[in-house]
């Protein structure tokens, strides 16, 4: 018997060809009537495409790795350090109004999730992926983190206490990963391109 | 209850799809962008902190829209049929509901432009109608941009203090909550007060408009799961707003 | 907790679909008369109160399968597909994935005469296997008549008497439970204690196998959902073992 | 968009074929490999179309309405009860080895769910119709039974008591429902004519 379940990602041709045939309708409806312009969408898009993703975020961790002061204050207000450096206009924009960071060291392990949808820092970290989206995720992980990490390839220490973060509020939590040994002689640039979305959410770390 | 506002310690469930891509179809990147536009068109924007001025935008979108409002569609299909749904055929869902109940569009309109199109074919290629204006996009990048912060000015003193025991209330099912339905009842220890006071958008959500002192609450393993909880050495923090919480 | 073990009082779902039908596909009849059949030939029946003698029953089935071990098969899917099944095919996973499991048949066998029945199309013509064995028909009407009751002789005093009020315990999930999901860390009164003690089949249900007394317990929609309980009149009464209940 | 729970009793002609074929192909292998008999499964429907059904039910209760005394009987050991009638062998069996019935009055109306399952007096009432194991009526009937009474066509009385049975320990509850006024003169066999099982499970009233 075939569990539908398992077709998450792999639904029939016809049924994604219903849905973009679906959305495409409405598109062009809502510029029709007026609703939307032409090229909202796109330039929506775009935003998130350049202006607002993970790269923002590890350039934030990056420096706060290189420098402490930058750190103290990254970890007690996320806002206010990201003024500090040259990102996008915006850092405090959508769904980053009030961020917030949780730092992973050698006894704390940070997981951010959000039970009931899908509350994500786009400033920081841009749109959430599909695994931060998954029911079976979001249920599995308010109650059994290590389990979940170990799906996940990530097997901590038993003595490592996991933080679980529920974004059920107005806070966008995100976290502040541990820097791998070997990197200290690393530029902020070149630490940037090791940090990946899912170690900035506690999904995995960040490796050399 | 609704499942969908209790999914947190479900249990008899599989492996996490560790899928990492943001959208696995391309039709997906549409409706995110409809849905982000609706967000910055939104009526409610008039009252929000940054200086946005909703009368002189020309879109002829006269609604509230807001997170709130996309998950009362979303989660208004039966939990029994909601999961086989992927994440963004339920926004497709509801919002296109909601076009067509507030009557910007008829479903005629929608059926004739969708069999147009599914005749057509290849669908990436068809051009979209050109009706470019602007000054909307400018008004949904300053969105984007500057944000809708619920943090208002601090105006009552908080009900709970730091390291103080705390119920949560356990309110009646509605349209959307932010009130995870796994730590309902549950007694959790207040680890922080934040600064000033929260909102949440106006619309179906608990009676979260009004600005309320909200805390990090700090829940232990065994106080929500029970003794027989195996898994140790972990601990859930929830953000609640303050109508969520009693003395224990 | 498993989804389908609280349902009880979910929110948010549609209209009943009021179908009076006790099968709705013909096929449907037929996995039901195979369950039916493995519950009249489980072992376990040689240690039940009617006098069965299970070594002189001429089948090869040498397993126990009960309730439980059905439920256990088919609440295995996980919830967000479970309710995409129709009620028997739940039952014919479960019970095809028992058969397979156990080596009673192999996949390669079922794909082969599935493959053959769809070939050959008008299923309900074809015919089956003839394998007649009186024996094994006489011991399926024999346990259809005389039952494999779970009352025993009393065995220990109540801990609860008449009256009193109790506390639902909240167990950790298990493969199948007799204790609705609804009901759990929830209070209620003894409206009865029924006489003699009960078991509940051997298997994947709690500890249901130890013979105990149970109680009608009498619940208040008010305790069970809260004072914002809108509709009034009502009471809910369900029998529960007495390992799931402690004091108040 | 098409909600796929709406097509709760019409499935793809393609996806009944295969379980059709996936049953037969099963039970073959069960005859062939001596697990039952080729006639079993043949043995046990004829066994609920002849001996066990709504039928059996239906004469109790009529009986239970001509005759006090055999009403107090039924209603303070229901399998007493069908030993005194003449009832087919086996009315202790399986699903009915301990049965109790909860009586309807003027101002008490009971109703019997399985919130669990689809728990069901066989001996009785035979096998459970689908709206007994419909997962919507299970979760609202143990919530809001006065409202979905309402949607199966019964509007009580608000004075009139609903107690809902959840049928979740070794008892099979079933319901005597109230006589029909006008139904006085009637012989039992006529009364039993106009029992359904909807009526003894509760969603029902016995109506002329």
């Amino acid at each position: 018997m075939t569990i539908p379940g398992d077709e998450m990602f792999n639904y029939s041709a016809n049924r994604e060809l219903e849905s973009s045939a679906k959305v495409k309708a409405l598109e062009a409806l809502l510029i029709e009537k007026g609703v939307i312009s032409s090229s909202s969408v796109d330039k929506i898009l775009d935003y998130f495409e350049t202006k607002m993703g993970p790269f923002n975020g590890a350039k934030l961790v990056a420096k706060a790795w290189k420098d402490a002061e930058f750190k103290s204050l990254l970890l007690k207000d996320c806002n206010a350090a990201c003024e500090k450096l040259d990102m996008p206009t915006g850092m405090s924009g959508a769904e980053g109004e009030i961020m917030r960071v949780a730092e992973n060291t050698s006894s704390v392990h940070n997981l951010i999730i959000c039970t009931l949808c899908s509350c994500y820092p786009w400033p920081t970290l841009g749109l959430p992926p599909y695994w931060f989206k998954d029911p079976t995720f979001r249920a599995r992980s308010a109650r059994e983190p290590r389990v979940v990490l170990s799906e996940f390839g990530l097997d901590l220490n038993p003595e490592v206490e996991i933080r679980v973060w529920d974004s059920s509020g107005q806070i966008r939590w995100w976290v502040l990963p541990e820097q791998p040994s070997g990197t200290e002689h690393m530029t902020e640039e070149e630490l940037a391109s090791l940090i990946t979305p899912e170690s900035m959410m506690g999904v995995s770390k960040v490796v050399l | 209850m609704k499942l969908q506002h209790t999914l947190g310690g479900l249990q008899g469930l599989g492996p996490v799809d560790f899928q990492k891509k943001v959208f696995v179809e391309k039709w997906e990147t549409r409706i995110f962008g409809i849905h982000t536009a609706m967000m910055a068109l939104s009526t409610h924007l008039e009252n929000s902190i940054p200086d946005y001025s909703m009368d002189e935008v020309p879109t002829t979108f006269k609604d509230i829209w807001t997170w709130a409002d996309l998950r009362r569609g979303a989660e208004s299909i039966s939990p029994f049929a909601y999961f086989q749904f992927r994440y963004y055929e339920k926004w497709l869902g509801g919002i296109t509901g909601f076009f067509l109940e507030k009557g910007y569009i008829t479903q005629e309109e929608l059926d004739l432009f969708i069999t147009k199109y599914l005749k057509e074919g290849n669908m990436e290629e068809l051009a979209l109608p050109s009706k470019q204006e602007d000054a909307i996009d400018q008004q949904i990048i300053k969105y984007l941009e500057e944000g809708d912060s619920g943090r208002r000015e601090t105006s009552s003193e908080p009900l709970f203090s730091e390291g103080q025991s705390v119920v949560v209330k356990d309110p009646d099912c509605s349209d959307h909550t932010r009130l995870p339905g796994y730590l309902r009842n549950k007694v959790g220890t207040i680890e922080l007060v934040y600064p000033d006071s929260y909102a949440y958008f106006p619309g179906p959500s608990d009676h979260l408009q009004t600005p309320q002192v909200s805390y990090s609450v700090k829940f232990l393993p065994e106080n929500i799961w029970g003794k027989e909880y195996s898994e140790t050495g972990s601990v859930v923090y929830a953000d609640l707003f303050e109508c969520y919480l009693s003395n224990l």
